[in-house]
C-alpha cells in the first residue's frame, strides 16, 4: 500500500449539486445551495445540473476539473453505494486522483426524508455539503492496491456440490485441486438409493389431462430408476477424474490454509494406505500390516506409528487463488431416541442402504419426522428430510404396493411445486400422514408407535414392523476443524456462515473463499449442484482477472508509535492484523483489510489510521456541523 | 517486613536470577524508585513509608509550622525499622510497573525483580496481557498495604497474590525463596471488595444528573493539562498519546476541552485502569480522576464480568475472552 | 522586592505556599496562577474546597478567575487606585485591625489621610470596577480570619510597580493579615531560582542576604571574607595605580536598563549575560538590539543558542538543572538541594566552574572544590543562610531565615516583629501608566505567559511536545472588538506601537476585556516586546511590560 | 444485529454504547442523550419513528449541559490560504 503525500497545496474544490430530476430539486433549492457552496472555504467552483450521473453531468465534472484546476471534487446527490465509483472514474479520467473525491448524500439523507419540511431540508442540505467540503479539503490522493494471483482453485469436499464446482471451473480452463476426506468422491449420494427428483412429476400446468391422469399412477416408477442416482454420481466422478485440469486427492484432509485472495497456500495430508485399501491395491498386505501394528500397539513406541504414518501419508502443498468450501454435512445418528436400535427402528439413511442391499422386507412402516431437529439443542429445520421421507415412502409403495406406510410429522416442509406435487401423489398412493405434537412425541415400543393426534384429539397406536426416523443433516466434525483452520465463521448450529444471506449467499466475508452445498445448510442434490456451479462462477470471476485490484481504503499501523497492545488485533473481524514480536508492533495485511475501521477506533494511541477516514478528515467533517 | 524483602532481594540478586530489583529507595530524606543492582545498595531499600505510622499531611504541617526539626525526623525514620516492619507498605507510591516497562524495553533479555503491592500486581497482569512485559522476565516480591491505606484508596484488593508475611520464615524451601512469598490463606486484613460500588462512586450517583455535571465541571475546570495523570499511569505505555493529537484535543488552551479530554481518557482507561489511584495523587488540580475511572471499571465489570487486573486470568485467557479487548 | 523591603524590611514571600491551603480568603492580583504557578494554584484549589473566598483581579478571565468567587477586571495600570479604594472602604467601615496597626506599624496617620481622597465611587471610574465589587472584595478580604495576598508580575511590571507592592503591604498591615500563618503578602517569583539569585546578591545594590553595598561594615566584612589582601599580592606590580583602589566598590551597580543605556552611549563596553535572553525578554527589542550591537564584547553563557547568544562574541555553554549540583531557592524562600543526574553535554560546564575560571584568569583566583564548599562560605557571610549546610538540606530543604545550625527555618516571616522593626505604612498616590491609549493607538496591550511556555521559550520551545501544544504567537482580542475591526478567528493582524510592529494571528475570546489585547512574549517570530514600553519603575527599574498602547490593523494579504 | 457488513462491527458499537451510556450519565450528561438502535434497510418506518421519538425526547430534555461550555471557534482555518 502506498500513500502519496502531496506537497502542501492550496485546496481548490469543485462542488456539483445534482437535481436528480425532481428527486432533490423538488425539495431542496439547488440554485441557492450552489450559491452557498461558493462561500465555503476552498470552494472555487460550484454548479448544479439535472442529473450529475448522466453523460452530460460526468462530462461537466471532467471539464470543470480541467478548466478550474480543481484538486477536490464533491458531488452532492444520491447514495455513494451506487454512484461513487462512476464519479471517481470521471475524476480519474480527468487526471485527478479518485480518492480526492467526496460524495454527499442529499437525496436519501435529505430530500426524501425531509420532504415535508422544506426549510429544514434546505438547511440540512447546506450542513451536509459543508461537512463534505470540509472533509474533502483534507483528503489525500491514494493508489489502489494491486496484487498478483494464482489462476487455480481448491475445492474442499467431493460431494455433489464440490464435484459440480470442480468440473465447472475445469471446464472454464482453470486448474482445480479437489480434496476429499473419503477414499471415494461422491459424498452422501454414494449412500442413496434414489433421488426425489426421480419421483417428481412435471408440474401439472405443463401436462395435458390424460398425462396428468397417468402420472398419478405408480406404474411410472420402473426399476431402472433405482440406479439413476448411481449413474448420476458416477458420471460426475468420472467427469472429474478424467479431466486433466482437476487433481483429486482422496483420503485427504486439509491441515492448513494461509494467504489471502489470489494467493492462498494449502497443505493437505493424504492417507495413502487408506486410499490403497479402498482401491483394492495391496489390500490384504496392508490390512495385515495394519493389524500387525494394532496388535503391537501396546508395546511398541509411538515412534513406530509415526514412522508408519510417515511411510503411508503424503503431504500435499499447493498454491491457489480461490477456495470453495463444499464439505457437506452428515446425517444425525440417533442415540436410542424413539427406540432407535438399527434393526426395527432405523434412520432414513439406513432405509436407503437396505434398498440398495435389497434387504428391505417390511410391510408396515411408520416414519417419524423431525427426529433430532427442531428441538432444543438443534433448532433448525433440516429442510430435506420431509422430501426424503415422502420419496422413500414412494419407493416402498413401488416395491410393495400393498404395504402400509404412515408418516408422523410436525410440519411438512415440501417447498416448491415439484415437492408439493410429490406430496399429493404420495397421498394419492395411499400413504397416510398424521400430525403429531412436539410436546407429546410418538413413543415406539415393541413394534407399536403410539402418539397423540391433536387433530382428532385422540391417542393413536399404529403397529408396524419397521419404524424409520427422519434425522437432520448436521455439520460434520471435520468442517468444524476446517472452520478453525481457515478461520471461517460458522453459525450457532455449526454450519458455515455466508457473508450475506441475500446479497452474497455463496461468499464468505473473507475474500476469495466461497461456500456451497450442505456445508452452508442442508441442501438437496439439485440445490447442491446449483450452488456448486454458482460458487464456481464466483471463483472464476476472481481467477480470470489478470491482477487483483483493491480499494485503497484500508487501515495502516504506524510502526513508530505502535506498542503491540493488540487491541486492534483482537477486534479485527477479518484476521487482517498480525503481530510482529521482533519489532514489537502489529501489522495490517492490506489485502485482507476491508476498511471497517474497528482497529482505528480501538487503538489507544491513534497509531492506526483508516485511509479516507483519517482523524483529521473526520474531525473536519464533525466540526463543520456547528 | 522490610528485612524479609531485603533478604529475598538479596537472594535473588546473588543467585543471578535477576539483573536488578526495582523498588523504592530512601536517600537524602526522599523516597524514590530505584533499580537495585548490587546487594550492598539494599540498605537504602524502603517500602514507601515516609514517617512510619504518621501520615504525610500532618508531618507536612508540623514541618511548616517549624515545630519539628528536620534532621532528627529523618533519623527517627531510619531508626524506626521495627515500626516499618509492622506497618508494612507505606504511602509513598510510584508507578514501578511503568518504570519496569521502560527498563525492559531497553534490556529485553534481562530478568528483573520488582516490589509489588496489590495495585502494582494488577498492573503487571494487565501489562503481561498487553504484551508490554514478559511474565518470564519478571519476579514479583509482594507486600500488602495496611488497612488504613486500603480504606483510603477504596482498594478492592490491597495485596498481591503472594506477599511477604511477617510470621513466615524466609529461610524456607528453594521455591519459596524464588517466588519470594507464599500465598497465604488468610488475607492480611479485610478487603474493601464487598463495598461495591465504592463509596465515592455511590455518593456521586446519589446526586441529580445536573448536580453531578456541575460537580464534575467544577473539577475539570481546574485541569491545567499537565498530563500528570497520564505520565504517572502505569497503564499508559503508548509512545504517542491520543490526547496530544491536535485533531482530538485542541492544543493551546486550558482547561482542555471538555468532555473530549477527560472522557477520552476515561474510555481509554476502561479496559486498562487497575485502580491504583496514582492519577488522583499526581493531579496538581486535585481532580478526583480515580472516582471517574472506578466508575469506568464498574461498568466494564458489569458488562463483561472482567475487572482489569483483578481476575487471575492468564494473558491467553484474556485474549480469548469475547468481551475484552474491545474498548 | 524593593516595595516589600521598604515596608517590612525583607523582600520575599512572607508566608509559605502550603499555608495558602488554610487561608479564609485569597486575594490574587496580577497573577495567572494556574498557568505560571500551577502548584501554588493547587493550594488555592484546596483552599477553595475548604470554603475560602477566592478573589481575582485581572484584566483577563484566567483559569483561576473562572473558579473565583469574585473576578474583577481592573483597567491596566490602575492597581494602586483599586487597592487604595479597597482600603478606603475598609477604614470607612472600620474593618481594619486597630490593634495590629498600633502595636506593629508606623506611619498610619499620614497614610490614612492620603486614603481619604480615594473614595470608592471615584476610583470605580478610574479602575473600571464597579463600586459594589470594590466594597465586597474589601469586606471579604478584611473580614477573613486569615487572608492572603498573592501577586505576580501583573503587579510589579509597571512604572508604579513598587507603589503597587507597597499598597498591597499597606492592605495587609491595615487588616493585620501579617505575621500569622496563612496570611501575608506573597509575591510568586517568576523563575525557579530567582529568589536564590536575589538572595545571593544578584542585584546591583546588595551583597548576599540583601546586605547593602554602600554600607561600610558590610563591605569590610566581605573584603575580609574574600581575602582581598591575597588578591592584592597576586596582582602584578606595574598596576600599582589600580592596586591602591583595590577593595570592594561602595557604589551601587547598574540595572539592566542602565546597562543597555550605557552600551548605547559607550559608557559600558562589555556585557556578560548569564542565562538571560534580553533580545526576547526586554521591552523595546529594537532598542535592545542596537545596544547589544554596540557592545565591544558580548559574552553569553546559556544552555541553548538564544537570540541573544547569536549576537554574542563569545558563547559559553552552561549546564542545565539536571546537569549540576547545588541549590535552588524557591519562591517561598526554601533552599532546596539540586542533584546532578547526568553529565553536561559536549563542552558545557558547571556555571560555578566557568565563573571560577574566569575569575582566576582575571586575577582573582578562586579554588572551590565543590558547590558544598561554596555553600559553607555563603552560610558564613549571609546571616539569613547562617544555619544552612548541605547536610541539613536533606529531605525537604530549609526556609530562610535560618541563622544558626539549630534553627529549624522559618515558615512565615514577621511573626513577632518585622525585619525592619515596625511595619511602615507608605503614602501612595495613583500614578497612571506611562503610556495611555489615544486615537492612533487605541488598544491597551498587556503581555504575559501561557501555560505551555516559559519565559522566552529558550527551553520550552525546544521541547517538541510543548511546542506542539502552542507553536506560534497570538494576540487575544474581545469578540466585540473583533467584530468592529471585521476580524475572523485565526486571521493575521498587524499590531503596532510607537516602538515597532509585529504580525500575529488573533484569537477571539471573551477571556479578555473590551479594548484590551493580550500577547504572550515567548515567541521571537511575533515578539510582543517589540511593542512594549521600556519606561520603568524609578526604584526597582522594572520595565512596564504590562501596559502599552497599540494599534491593530487587519492584514490585507496573508502572512506566509 | 449480526448483519453488519463488517461482521461484528455493530456488536462492537453496541458494546461501546453500553459502556458510554452509564459513563456519560456518571459525569452528569443524561444517558438518554445517547441513543443507538439497529435497523435494517427494510425497517424504514421503524427508523423514522425512532428518530422522531428521539428528537422529541431531546426537545423535552432541553439543551445539553455541555452546550454552554463548548467553544464554537473550532474550525481550523490554516489550510484555506487565499
Amino acid at each position: 500500500m502506498q500513500f502519496i503525500h502531496p506537497i502542501q497545496e492550496i485546496v481548490r474544490t469543485g462542488v456539483f449539486i445534482c437535481h436528480c430530476g425532481s428527486n432533490i430539486a423538488g425539495i431542496v433549492d439547488c440554485r441557492s445551495l450552489t450559491k452557498y457552496c461558493l462561500t465555503l472555504p476552498g470552494v472555487v467552483h460550484a454548479t448544479d445540473n439535472l442529473y450529475t450521473c448522466s453523460e452530460a453531468g460526468i462530462r461537466q465534472i471532467m471539464e470543470a476539473i480541467k478548466n478550474n484546476d480543481l484538486n477536490r471534487v464533491v458531488v452532492a446527490s444520491c447514495s455513494p453505494r451506487t454512484h461513487q465509483p462512476l464519479f471517481q472514474s470521471a475524476c480519474k479520467e480527468a487526471g485527478l486522483n479518485p480518492y480526492l473525491f467526496e460524495m454527499v448524500n442529499i437525496r436519501e439523507q435529505c430530500s426524501w426524508v425531509h420532504a415535508k419540511d422544506l426549510e429544514g431540508a434546505n438547511k440540512k442540505s447546506r450542513d451536509l455539503v459543508r461537512m463534505g467540503v470540509a472533509k474533502a479539503s483534507f483528503l489525500k490522493p491514494m493508489i489502489e492496491i494491486e496484487s498478483s494471483l494464482v489462476p487455480a482453485a481448491l475445492v474442499i469436499g467431493g460431494g455433489v456440490a464440490g464435484l459440480s464446482a470442480a468440473t465447472a471451473m475445469a471446464g472454464m480452463g482453470l486448474r482445480v485441486f479437489l480434496v476429499e476426506k473419503e477414499p471415494q468422491p461422491g459424498g452422501l449420494l454414494n449412500n442413496l438409493y434414489s433421488l426425489a427428483s426421480e419421483y417428481q412429476q412435471p408440474c401439472v400446468h405443463h401436462l395435458s389431462e390424460p398425462e396428468y391422469q397417468s402420472s398419478c399412477t405408480l406404474q411410472h416408477f420402473s426399476s431402472e430408476h433405482q440406479s439413476s442416482v448411481r449413474h448420476y454420481i458416477d458420471d460426475l466422478i468420472k467427469q472429474t477424474e478424467t479431466n486433466p485440469d482437476i487433481t483429486v486427492y482422496t483420503s485427504s484432509q486439509i491441515l492448513s490454509v494461509t494467504g489471502y485472495i489470489g494467493n492462498f497456500e494449502f497443505i493437505a495430508k493424504r492417507d495413502i494406505k487408506r486410499d490403497a485399501v479402498q482401491n483394492n491395491i495391496e489390500h490384504v498386505a496392508v490390512q495385515n500390516r495394519s493389524q500387525d501394528i494394532v496388535a503391537r500397539n501396546n508395546v511398541i513406541a509411538k515412534a513406530d506409528i509415526e514412522s508408519y504414518l510417515k511411510e503411508n501419508t503424503e503431504r500435499i502443498r499447493q498454491k491457489v487463488g480461490c477456495i470453495i468450501v463444499a464439505t457437506g454435512a452428515v446425517p444425525y445418528q440417533p442415540d436410542k431416541e424413539f427406540g432407535y436400535n438399527g434393526s426395527t427402528v432405523i434412520t432414513q439413511m439406513e432405509l436407503e442402504r437396505s434398498f440398495l442391499d435389497n434387504t428391505f422386507k417390511s410391510d408396515r412402516v411408520v416414519m417419524i419426522q423431525c427426529v433430532g431437529s427442531r428441538t432444543s439443542g438443534r433448532e433448525y429445520c433440516s429442510k430435506i428430510c420431509c422430501m426424503t421421507a415422502v420419496k422413500n415412502a414412494m419407493v416402498i409403495k413401488q416395491k410393495k404396493p400393498d404395504s402400509e406406510i404412515h408418516i408422523l410429522y410436525r410440519d411438512m416442509q415440501m417447498y416448491g411445486v415439484e415437492n408439493e406435487k410429490m406430496l399429493w401423489d404420495a397421498r394419492g398412493a395411499g400413504i397416510r400422514f398424521y400430525v403429531y405434537n412436539e410436546k407429546e412425541p410418538p413413543v415406539v415400543e415393541n413394534g407399536v408407535v403410539g402418539f397423540y393426534d391433536p387433530l382428532m384429539g385422540e391417542f393413536k397406536q399404529i403397529s408396524c414392523d419397521l419404524t424409520v426416523l427422519s434425522t437432520p443433516l448436521t455439520p460434520s466434525k471435520e468442517s468444524g476443524c476446517l472452520a478453525k483452520i481457515m478461520k471461517l465463521p460458522v453459525d450457532h448450529d455449526g454450519f458455515f456462515l455466508e457473508a450475506h444471506a441475500k446479497l452474497r449467499p455463496l461468499d464468505f466475508s473473507a475474500d476469495g473463499i466461497f461456500v456451497c452445498g450442505s456445508a452452508r445448510y442442508p441442501a438437496t442434490s439439485m440445490e447442491a449442484r446449483a450452488e456448486g456451479l454458482g460458487a464456481a462462477s464466483r471463483a472464476a470471476s476472481v481467477l480470470f482477472r489478470e491482477r487483483l485490484v483493491k480499494s485503497a481504503i484500508v487501515a495502516k499501523i504506524d510502526s513508530e508509535t505502535c506498542v503491540m497492545c493488540e487491541d486492534c488485533l483482537k477486534i479485527c473481524p477479518f484476521e487482517a492484523i498480525t503481530r510482529n514480536p521482533e519489532k514489537m508492533v502489529c501489522q495490517i495485511n492490506p489485502i485482507l483489510c476491508k476498511g471497517c475501521g474497528c482497529c482505528a477506533a480501538a487503538c489507544p494511541s491513534q497509531s492506526v489510521t483508516l485511509a479516507g477516514f483519517e482523524h483529521q478528515q473526520l474531525f473536519a467533517q464533525i466540526r463543520a456541523i456547528n | 517486613m522490610i528485612e524479609h524483602v531485603k533478604t529475598i532481594a538479596k537472594q535473588l540478586l546473588e543467585s543471578g536470577q535477576i539483573t536488578g530489583f526495582l523498588s523504592l529507595k530512601k536517600e537524602h530524606g526522599q523516597i524514590g524508585p530505584h533499580l537495585f543492582q548490587s546487594v550492598d545498595q539494599l540498605d537504602y531499600l524502603c517500602l514507601g513509608d515516609t514517617t512510619g505510622t504518621e501520615n504525610r499531611e500532618s508531618s507536612t504541617e508540623e514541618r511548616y509550622s517549624g515545630t519539628v526539626e528536620s534532621k532528627p525526623e529523618i533519623e527517627t525514620n531510619r531508626a524506626s525499622g521495627k515500626q516499618e516492619n509492622q506497618s508494612g507498605a507505606g504511602k509513598s507510591r510510584y508507578p514501578l510497573n511503568k518504570i519496569l516497562v521502560r527498563i525492559s524495553r531497553n534490556y529485553p533479555s534481562d530478568c528483573f525483580g520488582i516490589l509489588v503491592r496489590g495495585c502494582d500486581e494488577r498492573g503487571l497482569k494487565r501489562l503481561f496481557a498487553l504484551n508490554q512485559l514478559d511474565p518470564d522476565k519478571v519476579v514479583r516480591v509482594g507486600i500488602a498495604c495496611p488497612q488504613d491505606l486500603a480504606d483510603e484508596c477504596e482498594c478492592l484488593e490491597p495485596w498481591p497474590d503472594k506477599w511477604v508475611n511477617d510470621t513466615e520464615k524466609t529461610d524456607g524451601s528453594e521455591k519459596e525463596k524464588i517466588d519470594g512469598t507464599e500465598k497465604s490463606d488468610k488475607a492480611p486484613h479485610e478487603p474493601v471488595r464487598q463495598k461495591l460500588p465504592c463509596e465515592s462512586v455511590a455518593r456521586l450517583e446519589s446526586l441529580e444528573a445536573r448536580d453531578r455535571f456541575d460537580w464534575w465541571m467544577e473539577h475539570f475546570a481546574r485541569c491545567i493539562k499537565c498530563y500528570g495523570c497520564r505520565d504517572i499511569c502505569p497503564m499508559c505505555f503508548c509512545k504517542e498519546c491520543s490526547l496530544q493529537d491536535d485533531n482530538l484535543v485542541r492544543t493551546g488552551e486550558i482547561p482542555p476541552e471538555y468532555p473530549v479530554f477527560h472522557l477520552a481518557r476515561a474510555v481509554h482507561m476502561a479496559e486498562r485502569c487497575i485502580d491504583c489511584g496514582l492519577c488522583s495523587e499526581a493531579c496538581p488540580a486535585a481532580i478526583p480522576l480515580r472516582t471517574l475511572y472506578k466508575k469506568a471499571g464498574d461498568i466494564m465489570s458489569n458488562e463483561s464480568g472482567v475487572r482489569p487486573g483483578y481476575s487471575d486470568l492468564t494473558p491467553s485467557d484474556i485474549g480469548n475472552l469475547p468481551q475484552t479487548g474491545e474498548y | 522586592m524593593a516595595g516589600l523591603a521598604a515596608a517590612f524590611g525583607s523582600g520575599a514571600m512572607t508566608n509559605s505556599v502550603a499555608e495558602l491551603e488554610d487561608s479564609d480568603c485569597i486575594f490574587i492580583i496580577g497573577s495567572n496562577t494556574t498557568s505560571s504557578h500551577p502548584l501554588v494554584a493547587e493550594k488555592i484549589f484546596k483552599a477553595k474546597k475548604r470554603g475560602a473566598a477566592i478573589i481575582v483581579a485581572d484584566p483577563r478571565r484566567t483559569q483561576i478567575a473562572s473558579i473565583a468567587d469574585i473576578h474583577v477586571r481592573q483597567n491596566l495600570g490602575t492597581d494602586v487606585a483599586f487597592i487604595n479604594a479597597m482600603m478606603h472602604a475598609i477604614i470607612k467601615n472600620s474593618w481594619h485591625d486597630t490593634g495590629f496597626i498600633s502595636q506593629r506599624t508606623e506611619g498610619f496617620e499620614a497614610f490614612k489621610e492620603n486614603i481619604n481622597a480615594f473614595t470608592v465611587d471615584k476610583m470605580a471610574d478610574v479602575t473600571g470596577i464597579c463600586a459594589d465589587d470594590i466594597v465586597k472584595i474589601a469586606q471579604l478580604y478584611a473580614n477573613g480570619k486569615a487572608s492572603s495576598i498573592v501577586y505576580c508580575m501583573g503587579i510589579t511590571q509597571h512604572v508604579s510597580g513598587v507603589d503597587n507592592v507597597k499598597s498591597l503591604a499597606n492592605l495587609a498591615m491595615l487588616t493585620g493579615n501579617l505575621g500569622r500563618e496563612s496570611t501575608g503578602v506573597n509575591p510568586l517569583r517568576g523563575q525557579n531560582n530567582v529568589q536564590g539569585a536575589c538572595d545571593m546578591g544578584g542585584l546591583p545594590n546588595v551583597y548576599p542576604g540583601y546586605q547593602p553595598v554602600n554600607s561600610e561594615d558590610v563591605r569590610k566584612k566581605f573584603e575580609t571574607a574574600w581575602s582581598f589582601e591575597i588578591s592584592k599580592d597576586a596582582v602584578e606590580p606595574d598596576s600599582s595605580e589600580e592596586k591602591s583602589s583595590m577593595g570592594l566598590s561602595a557604589d551601587v551597580g547598574l540595572t539592566i536598563p542602565e546597562m543597555l543605556k550605557g552600551l548605547g552611549d559607550g559608557s559600558v563596553k562589555a556585557l556578560f549575560v548569564l542565562g538571560e535572553n534580553p533580545m526576547v525578554s526586554d521591552p523595546d527589542t529594537n532598542h535592545v538590539r542596537k545596544a547589544l550591537q554596540s557592545a565591544e564584547l558580548l559574552v553569553v553563557q546559556d544552555i541553548f543558542m538564544t537570540p541573544t547568544a547569536e549576537m554574542a562574541h563569545v558563547v559559553l555553554p552552561g549546564a542545565c538543572f539536571a546537569e549540576k549540583d547545588g541549590t535552588f531557592t524557591n519562591t517561598e524562600r526554601r533552599v532546596l538541594r539540586v542533584r546532578k543526574a547526568i553529565d553536561p553535554p559536549g563542552e558545557a560546564r558547571q556555571d560555578w566552574q566557568i565563573i571560577q575560571d574566569l575569575s582566576s584568569l582575571a586575577g582573582y583566583p578562586m579554588n572551590y572544590e565543590s558547590p558544598d564548599e561554596i555553600m559553607n562560605e555563603i552560610a558564613k557571610v549571609t546571616p539569613s543562610y547562617g544555619g544552612i549546610s548541605y547536610e541539613r538540606l536533606e529531605g525537604d530543604g530549609l526556609q530562610w531565615p535560618c541563622p544558626s545550625l539549630e534553627h529549624p527555618g522559618t515558615g512565615f516571616l514577621h511573626k513577632e516583629r518585622f525585619t525592619r522593626g515596625m511595619g511602615l505604612f507608605h503614602v501612595i498616590d495613583y500614578i497612571p501608566p506611562d503610556e495611555t491609549v489615544d486615537d492612533e493607538y487605541s488598544f491597551w496591550l498587556t503581555t504575559g505567559r501561557t501555560y505551555v511556555h516559559y519565559h522566552t521559550g529558550t527551553m520550552t520551545r525546544n521541547s517538541p511536545s510543548l511546542n506542539a501544544e502552542m507553536s506560534e504567537g497570538f494576540i487575544e482580542i474581545n469578540p466585540s472588538d473583533a467584530e468592529e475591526l471585521n476580524l475572523a478567528q485565526g486571521q493575521w493582524v498587524k499590531v503596532a506601537s510607537r516602538r515597532g510592529e509585529v504580525i500575529v494571528k488573533i484569537i477571539i475570546t471573551d477571556t479578555i476585556g473590551k479594548k484590551v489585547v493580550f500577547m504572550p512574549f515567548h515567541f521571537i517570530e511575533s515578539q510582543a516586546n517589540l511593542l512594549t514600553n521600556p519606561a520603568f519603575d524609578p526604584t526597582a527599574k522594572i520595565p512596564e511590560f504590562k501596559v502599552c498602547a497599540v494599534r491593530i490593523e487587519k492584514m490585507v494579504k496573508a502572512q506566509h | 444485529m449480526g448483519e453488519c457488513h463488517y461482521l461484528e462491527g455493530n456488536y462492537t458499537a453496541q458494546k461501546r454504547i453500553n459502556f458510554l451510556k452509564p459513563l456519560i450519565n456518571f459525569v452528569g450528561i443524561e444517558k438518554e442523550r445517547l441513543h443507538a438502535k439497529w435497523v435494517s434497510s427494510a425497517q424504514a418506518s421503524e427508523l423514522v419513528n425512532d428518530i422522531t421519538n428521539f428528537i422529541d425526547d431531546l426537545r423535552e430534555m432541553g439543551p445539553s449541559p455541555l452546550k454552554s461550555k463548548i467553544n464554537p471557534d473550532s474550525i481550523k482555518t490554516d489550510r484555506y490560504k487565499p
